[in-house]
């Protein structure tokens, strides 16, 4: 043998490490390209998350402080509880309007014209009678004291003290008037306006004035959505892809459902929402807007994604461990349940957490089932008209008042906080299951 | 080769007539006195592909049958169609007859999963759960609820890691990872897991392959005292050592059972050419 | 509410079964110490007993929920003087009936209350009443019964396992059904209003037309009520958008999954792939604006100083921003199955002398293939039926085009602006949209029947 | 049911949730659920028929189409009160930092139509790149049109009333409308899809911001989203006239359209709280000049229609076919 | 067991001293005429276990060295540390200096890749990629690009094939899956695979446990044929085999080199007590 390194005579003109050291420069300048790309690339994802973080942080975070107006307001005995009995129906209905614009006006003695004192009024909430009314009714003690309370101020004005209104332009160019300006102006001076923590964000439904808005309606909706989505997608899901992937017979039939539910995940959501109605609302009678129906959808939505990601989950599982339980006489069952599926877990958390992240920010099949709507009330079932973070998102972002700008971006933390916690248990269960073999 | 087999089968038709009616071309009596596992004329296919020719062999009680034969002749094959570990290879289809204790395996009815803690099996590639070692012994008694408390489970596991000749080595560490083992250990670690659940037979591929001289010994001596209650296969490429566990041999050859006999016989006083040649190396 | 504590009991019958089933059969080989006796694990036995204690009555109680308001109803109208129901139509009878239930549940009523009203109200608590009693005791009953059945059967030889497992298969198949249901579902929900869509435009020109604006048609006061229904433009604009996210989210998506799971240290990992999961649930409205506003104008203004013709909203801003959404189908999903790959595999290669990138090249991505195709299937599905964002970035012109500089629109975008906008069952504007969703639904079908046969080509098979 | 449900229109969706939710706090009666599910979708809804299934009130941008009418009858809702609340004016807006534009509906027409008359009256594809071209007064800007798309009442409303007006305006295609009605109908509400009309979804936030980064580009939305955006955004003139409260108020602003609300009188008196709803819409400290309606953008009726429309529609007067 | 090895710590100090300054504990000169791989006082961890003790040893050019000793004893784990395959092991250390042709392996500035191309390794358990049987030959030679085009890849498949004795077996299925082969033909499938980039150096994990005597026979008159050009170690169990075709046997036990030599010295003459012992079958 002419050549000392060659397994075959005459193919390998030089020993394999000379070879290899000429191209060993390509393929390391290859193989460092490739790490680098694959960096940037997680870099490129971590980028947009953060990108889109910054843009919606920096646009919402204002929300979660509110305007307010301190006012010393005199709650009359005679006005709120004329009959002096206490009862919470006749404190319930007094006219608290009444009192804090009075209590406003105090502040500027000097304006009386009727049309100038509806302005001046109007630099307050129509809510924070409302407000006023829970707080005495909480404390029927303060009936009759005079206490320095902090009124919610209007939008506007809230818009003007954050800055989002410039003083500076001609009076026609925004929303506040120079009078009103002016009126702000004084009660700042007096260190009667401050920015306080925005409770009502998080306590309320929602609302047509900005300031009164909150996102609880919505939230608690996408919580019972949500909930019950999970409960039903997830077993379903791994249930269907434990079958498909395991147990069914391999032919023609279980090779047309494979495609089918591939391409089930690339229907339209809408037209999940004309099934939905069809089927859940129209055939079953299970009631509109409500998070029964809108989970029922969202299930069919996102089983295609648990199932397919569960199924590519099992076919990664290695057979010599299948071969391993069978052999020792585990039923199929007990294999898949003890063995294949805590291996394969990891998968089919993923596909959860995807599943769910589309559900939880997905709008359009709920239009067909009318959670597209103004719901003030706050749900407490399944079964109560509800709306969900992302309708109330797509709704506020399509409201004209300047004051749902930032109340949206704040919505959208809200959604991602939930998606964060939601995610965290899966995530978490996913790193205790995942190994390597 | 193709020419080796044709001579052989002429040669071959009066130990046909010997060795009873359903085989063609195995030499020798395949028949055990006592058998508990009786195989007629068992077709292996891979797809379109044949595996396993027409294959009757009985195992008997408590004897060690040992299946020897070169490489890709089927061996492994046969043995896993014994608890129909078959089953689990898509396209991979067994026909003829194979019963236990006069039942056939293959029925519609039967169900698998008994039949497997019966016939219980060690593979060729060592496959430990990814569990600790202490689960993937207790594994089996736990599902067929052998035992009723932790202290006798963890007897169980105990017993059965010493008799594969384990514990030693890894009665600090039942609680890691069976598959941070040794090649080694991995194997007797299955070896264990095969005989915590004491099956009536046991089918082992290759179980010392990996095993030192040492090692071996000591899972030749399990096999010798387990044989006092079950039976065995036993597929081994060490001649030496199908001579020293088993009682019977059986050659296997390109999918077709060559011979089949007394252990002793076989490798004193083979019949077929093709057995010679193996067992004498005179071959390939 | 009472529902709930009805299921909470249930729950403690099964319990209950569960540990009776357990006694049962423990006692019946004689005691713990016969227990190989039995032919399956003592706690099959007690799942059998539960699950005949559980399903059974929750069945029942689901049917009774179904069932019971309609009963009470038609007693109730039943009792109601015929002349308040004469000649009402039975929408105004629902009425009526609403009336009193708001009544009987203590509701503000509008209408006065009248006697024969208030009488209907008072029947309709009492027998609500009356049957949510009967409820509960006729569903603990069958709990009862299902956990005394249960112990009737229980024995040594009883196949508690095997009984178990069918009822769990049983299950399973039930779940697997529900996507074929669903299939079903979607198929008849768009086939007729799509039959009738056909019946007013010739499918010819629907399938090869290649213009599409239905705008003329909006009304069927207005003239020329036929519009223009080619649906090219459409499926071009699908593809092109699709096209542009899958070059983003492919190579990022797939290139992160690769870093992560083999170059990355495992804290890395952990905090990065949940990180990037993020993306997926960003509502699509934030990636709309964010396209709109932020990309858009960016590559309008690029686009600009390099002297080309860009319009403000484009194919290409809408790809981008939706490629972004959908990196963590494909990085999460290869991610797990390209952990999934046993390491022996890797050994095998660099004991060759393969670099890492060479090794993930040509090993590990072959061998986690089934795995990756299936998550780039499901983010082309995920683009395919995104809206909000090419509504918002790529405007909803429908031009044939293959210059992703212009604005362009989707099969789905179409569908949805035609079903959430003035919408009319009996012309062919609505109707459009469920030729739509018949036509997208066989066109991904078959692509999707490609794809697999694809996979199964490719697919390599470890172990 | 004890809630009411209000389905239908979006434009009417902002004013029909304020008056619900003043209802719901003021009233005693639960709050309404309001559906947003545009005209169409929610006469569909509401004319599928009478009971606690179906709503009892729809919103409309647009008045109730025979066709529709026809359909509530067939399914029992036979007595149906029409109560039109107010205006919708349709601004055509750009940017603050460009020069306020001063348009006539001819120039509208002439920019936006899919075809125009040339010099010789013949119809050609619209030729017209600069509103320069289409009219030597206006500035030398690239027509960019962002507008609803052809799905939406908007557009529905756009086209009648400014593109219609436009050609109209124009005497050979005026002539048309007798001679040959169809070609009329087409040439007067074709719009262009060449890329000067951008068809920008339904989000007129987004349109305002996309205005307010793109000088060039004009925008349509509705007058409540010009109100709120004073700031960044003015109305073109039409005509001379700028779109304010008051001249869409006195119909000077030509660009406006009324908006409706539907309720099902068969409901009355039996889901809570339906004619008190009415009321409460219908009360001048609502749907008034100086009423909270106002403030979120709705231009109220002349003070006699708003009278005579608040007593018919509190009386629950049943409306006659549309024609 | 402990007290044996204190034994022959005990007993070993000359023997020590004849060893190098190295070792503490191995019986014998662990050193080659003509090193290819010198390793020095090697010390493999797995976490906080250690599984190599200080370990001398030299491979030397055209020689094979056998490692023998009982299961679990650090021979694979001894062998992975040559070509660095253990840093894919999470928690595996070695410290200590192991040399190929007088390059320190474990430098910080060294590449592995180029490493492992020289220094080959066939895996205790076979291994073979997902891939069609040509595909797993082919692959090593086309990243390293040692052919020039596709018929001299052929031609190095076959020949690669032919060597580990394999291409009449698979030669009409070369485009079927290599796991689809039975569990000897997986593994001369690897050898094949390692063979194909002609390394210099061959670590052979048990390449014959799977095999039957004549394949194994085929092999070793591979190794035989290889040793010309290259060096080789080669773990095994079997100690004839051990005699047959290595010139060098070192014998491991619990992580420690106990002895080397010869390998005719070694089976007829051992100087430990532990190597005596494991030689003769008297222990465990
Ligand atoms: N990945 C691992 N993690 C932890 N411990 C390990 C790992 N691999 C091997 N070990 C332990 O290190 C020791 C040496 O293992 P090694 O695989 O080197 O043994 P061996 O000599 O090759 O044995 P065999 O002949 O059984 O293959 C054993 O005790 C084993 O349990
Ligand atoms: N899953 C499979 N698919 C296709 N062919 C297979 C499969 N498994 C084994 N074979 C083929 O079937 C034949 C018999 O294989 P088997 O594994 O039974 O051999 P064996 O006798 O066990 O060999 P070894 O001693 O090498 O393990 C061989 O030719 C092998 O290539
Ligand atoms: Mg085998
Ligand atoms: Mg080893
Ligand atoms: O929702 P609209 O019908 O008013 O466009």
């Amino acid at each position: 043998m002419s050549n000392p390194a060659a397994i075959l005579p005459g193919v390998q003109p030089r020993r394999t490490i000379d070879i290899v050291n000429a191209s060993l420069k390509r393929r390391y300048a290859r193989e460092r390209r490739f790490r680098l790309i694959g960096a940037i690339a997680v870099g490129l994802g971590l980028a947009f998350v953060v990108l889109l973080f910054a843009d919606i942080v920096s646009k919402g975070y204002t929300a979660f402080q509110q305007t307010y107006i301190r006012l010393p307001v005199t709650l009359t005995a005679s006005v709120i509880d004329p009959a002096g009995t206490r009862d919470m129906e006749s404190i319930a209905g007094a006219n608290y309007s009444k009192l804090i614009r009075d209590a406003l006006r105090q502040q500027f003695p000097e304006v009386t014209d009727r049309s100038e004192l509806r302005r001046l009024y109007s630099i307050l909430s129509v809510g924070a009678p409302q407000l006023l009314q829970e707080r005495v009714m909480e404390d029927p003690s303060l009936i009759g004291t005079s206490q320095e309370i902090w009124v919610l101020a209007d939008d506007d004005i809230d818009m003007l003290v954050k800055g989002n209104i410039d003083r500076d332009a001609a009076q026609g160019d925004r929303r506040v008037t120079d009078e009103a300006i002016g009126w702000v102006g004084q009660l700042e001076q007096q260190g009667r306006i401050e920015k306080r923590f925005n409770t009502i964000f998080f306590t309320h439904g929602t609302s047509r004035e900005p300031e009164l808005a909150g996102i609880a309606g919505a939230l608690m909706g996408s919580f019972y959505t949500l909930t019950l989505a999970l409960a039903l997608s997830f077993p379903i899901g791994v249930g269907a892809a434990l079958y498909l992937e395991e147990f069914a017979p391999k032919n023609r039939w279980t090779d047309l459902i494979e495609v089918n539910i591939n391409n089930l995940a690339a229907v339209p959501s809408i037209v999940f929402g004309l099934l939905g109605l069809a089927v859940f609302i129209g055939f079953f009678g299970v009631p509109r807007s409500t998070p029964l129906v809108a989970a029922m959808v969202l299930t069919l939505m996102t089983l295609p994604i648990i199932i397919i990601s569960s199924r590519a989950a099992l076919k990664s599982v290695p057979p010599s461990i299948r071969e391993a339980a069978l052999g020792v006489g585990a039923s199929p069952l007990q294999t898949q349940f003890h063995h294949v599926l805590p291996l394969a877990m990891p998968g089919m958390l993923t596909g959860t957490i995807l599943g769910m992240a589309h559900a939880l920010g997905e709008t359009a099949p709920l239009l067909m089932i009318g959670m597209i709507a103004f719901i003030v009330d706050v749900p407490s079932g399944f079964t109560d008209s509800a709306t969900v973070l992302p309708v109330q998102i797509f709704l506020w972002a399509d409201s004209p008042e300047r004051g749902f700008v930032e109340r949206t971006s704040a919505a959208i933390m809200v959604l991602l906080a939930f998606l964060f916690l939601m995610n965290f248990v899966a995530v978490m269960l996913r790193r205790k299951f995942e190994r390597r073999w | 080769m193709v020419e080796a087999i044709d001579k052989a089968t002429g040669a071959m038709s009066s130990a046909e007539l010997a060795g009873g009616q359903h085989s063609r071309a195995t030499v020798g009596d395949f028949t055990a006195a006592d058998p508990r596992m009786v195989c007629r004329d068992v077709d292996v296919w891979y797809g379109s592909k044949q595996a396993i020719h027409g294959v009757s062999l009985d195992i008997g009680k408590n004897e060690v049958v040992s299946m020897i034969g070169p490489s890709g002749c089927g061996k492994s094959t046969f043995l896993r169609s014994l608890n129909r570990m078959n089953d689990t290879i898509v396209g991979c289809r067994v026909t003829g007859s194979i019963q236990l204790d006069g039942q056939e395996i293959y029925d519609k009815g039967l169900d698998p999963v008994p039949l497997r803690a019966r016939v219980g099996m060690v593979f060729q590639k060592p496959n430990p759960f990814p569990k600790s070692i202490y689960e993937n012994v207790a594994y089996g008694p736990r599902i067929h609820g052998l035992t009723n408390n932790k202290a006798e489970l963890d007897e169980l596991v105990e017993a059965s890691l010493q008799k594969a000749g384990l514990w030693n080595e890894v009665k600090d560490r039942l609680d890691q990872p069976g598959t941070g083992l040794s090649g080694g250990q991995q194997q007797r670690l299955c070896i264990a897991r095969t005989i915590a659940v004491s099956p009536e037979v046991i089918l082992m591929d290759e179980p010392c392959s990996a095993l030192d001289p040492i090692a071996t010994a000591i899972v030749e001596e399990l096999i010798d005292e387990l044989r006092q209650n079950f039976s065995i296969a036993i597929v081994t490429h060490s001649m030496q050592q199908a001579a020293r566990v088993s009682q019977r041999t059986a050659y296997f050859h390109l999918g077709d059972l060559i011979e089949v006999g007394e252990t002793n016989h076989i490798f004193t006083n083979p019949q077929h050419k093709l057995t010679e040649d193996y067992i004498t190396g005179r071959f390939g | 509410m009472y529902a709930w504590i009805l299921i909470l009991m249930l729950l403690a019958v099964m319990a209950v079964a569960y540990q009776l089933g357990i006694k049962r059969a423990v006692s019946s080989v004689g005691g713990l110490t016969q227990i190989n006796a039995l032919h399956s694990l003592p706690s099959y036995y007690g799942l059998y007993a539960a699950l005949w204690a559980g399903i059974p009555a929750l069945l029942l109680m689901g049917l009774w929920i179904g069932f019971q308001d309609q009963i009470v109803t038609s007693l109730v109208t039943a009792n109601l003087s015929p002349d308040m129901l004469e000649g009402q139509s039975s929408g105004r009878i629902d009425l009526i009936l609403n009336d009193i239930k708001n009544l009987a549940t203590g509701n503000i009523v509008s209408a006065t209350v009248t006697p024969e009203v208030q009488a209907a109200a008072d029947q309709y608590a009492r027998l609500e009443r009356i049957a949510t009693w009967s409820m509960w005791l006729a569903v603990l009953a069958v709990a009862l019964g299902g956990m005394a059945y249960a112990w009737r059967k229980t024995g040594p030889q009883m196949r508690a396992r095997n009984r178990v497992e069918s009822i769990f298969l049983a299950i399973m198949i039930v779940f697997s059904s529900i996507a074929i249901l669903t299939t079903l579902g979607i198929v008849l929900s768009v086939l007729f209003e799509s039959l009738r869509f056909f019946d007013m435009v010739s499918p010819v020109e629907f399938f090869l037309g290649t213009n599409w604006s239905p705008q003329i048609a909006l009304r069927a006061d207005q003239v020329g009520a036929t519009g223009a229904f080619g649906a090219i433009p459409l499926f071009t604009g699908t593809l092109m958008v699709s096209l542009i996210a899958m070059l983003v989210a492919v190579p990022i998506g797939l290139m992160s999954a690769i870093y992560l799971s083999e170059y990355a240290p495992r804290n890395v990992r952990a905090v990065a792939k949940p990180v990037i999961e993020i993306l997926a649930g960003i509502p699509t409205v934030v990636y709309g604006f964010f396209a709109a506003l932020t990309v858009a104008p960016a590559i309008r203004d690029l686009g600009v100083s390099l002297g080309l013709e860009v319009a403000s909203e484009s194919a290409l801003a809408a790809g981008l921003v939706m490629g972004i959404m959908i990196i963590p189908f494909v990085s999460s999903l290869s991610d797990d199955v390209i952990n999934a790959v046993p390491q022996s595999m890797r050994d095998g290669s660099y004991a060759l002398g393969a670099t890492q990138s060479e090794t993930i090249r040509r090993v590990i991505v072959p061998a986690a293939l089934p795995g990756i195709v299936g998550g780039i299937l499901l983010a082309v599905s995920r683009a395919i039926g995104e809206t909000m964002i090419v509504v918002m970035a790529a405007g909803m012109a429908a031009n044939l085009t293959a210059n992703p500089l212009e604005s362009v629109t989707t099969v789905t975008v179409q569908i949805v602006t035609l079903l959430t906008g003035d919408q009319e069952f009996d012309s062919a504007k609505t109707l459009a949209a469920f030729a739509l969703g018949l036509t997208l639904f066989l066109v991904t079908l078959s692509l999707n029947i490609v794809a697999l046969s694809i996979v199964r080509k490719y697919r390599e098979q470890y172990e | 049911r004890d809630t009411i449900n209000i389905v239908g229109s979006s434009t009417v969706f902002p004013f029909s949730t304020a008056v619900a939710e003043t209802f719901g706090r003021t009233m005693g009666y639960k709050t309404p659920k309001v559906e947003s599910t545009g005209t169409g979708g929610g006469m569909k809804l509401f004319c599928a028929g009478v009971g606690v299934d179906h709503p009892d009130i729809t919103n409309a941008s647009r008045r109730m189409k025979a066709s529709e009418f026809e359909n509530c009858q067939k399914a029992g809702a036979k007595e149906i009160t029409e109560v039109k609340i107010g205006f919708d004016g349709i601004a055509i807006a750009n940017s603050k930092k460009a020069p306020q534009l001063d348009l006539t509906l001819k120039d509208i027409f002439l920019a936006l139509a899919k075809d125009v008359p040339d010099a010789s009256g013949k119809i050609v594809p619209n030729p017209y790149k600069t509103w320069k071209d289409v009219n030597s007064a206006l500035p030398d800007a690239k027509i960019e049109v962002l507008g609803p798309p052809p799905t939406s009442g908007t557009r529905d409303a756009f086209v009648e009333l400014a593109m219609e007006g436009g050609c109209n305006s124009i005497p050979e295609i005026k002539a048309l409308k007798k001679s040959d009605e169809k070609k009329h109908k087409a040439i007067c509400g074709g719009i262009r899809e060449d890329g000067a009309y951008i068809e920008a979804g339904e989000n007129d936030n987004l349109i305002v911001q996309k205005l307010a980064s793109n000088k060039n580009a004009l925008g349509i939305f509705g007058y409540s989203f010009l109100d709120q955006n004073t700031d960044k955004v003015q109305g073109s003139k039409i005509a001379g006239v700028e779109p304010t409260y008051e001249t869409i108020s006195d119909g000077s602003y030509p660009v406006s359209r009324s908006i409706y609300f539907y309720v099902k009188n068969a409901h009355v008196g039996t889901i809570p709280g339906i004619k008190q709803f009415v009321t409460e819409f219908t009360s001048d400290k609502a749907w008034g000049p100086e009423g909270y309606l106002a403030d979120k953008g709705l231009i109220s009726l002349p003070d006699a229609e708003r009278a005579s429309v608040a007593k018919s529609a509190q009386a629950l007067e049943p409306m006659s076919k549309p024609e």
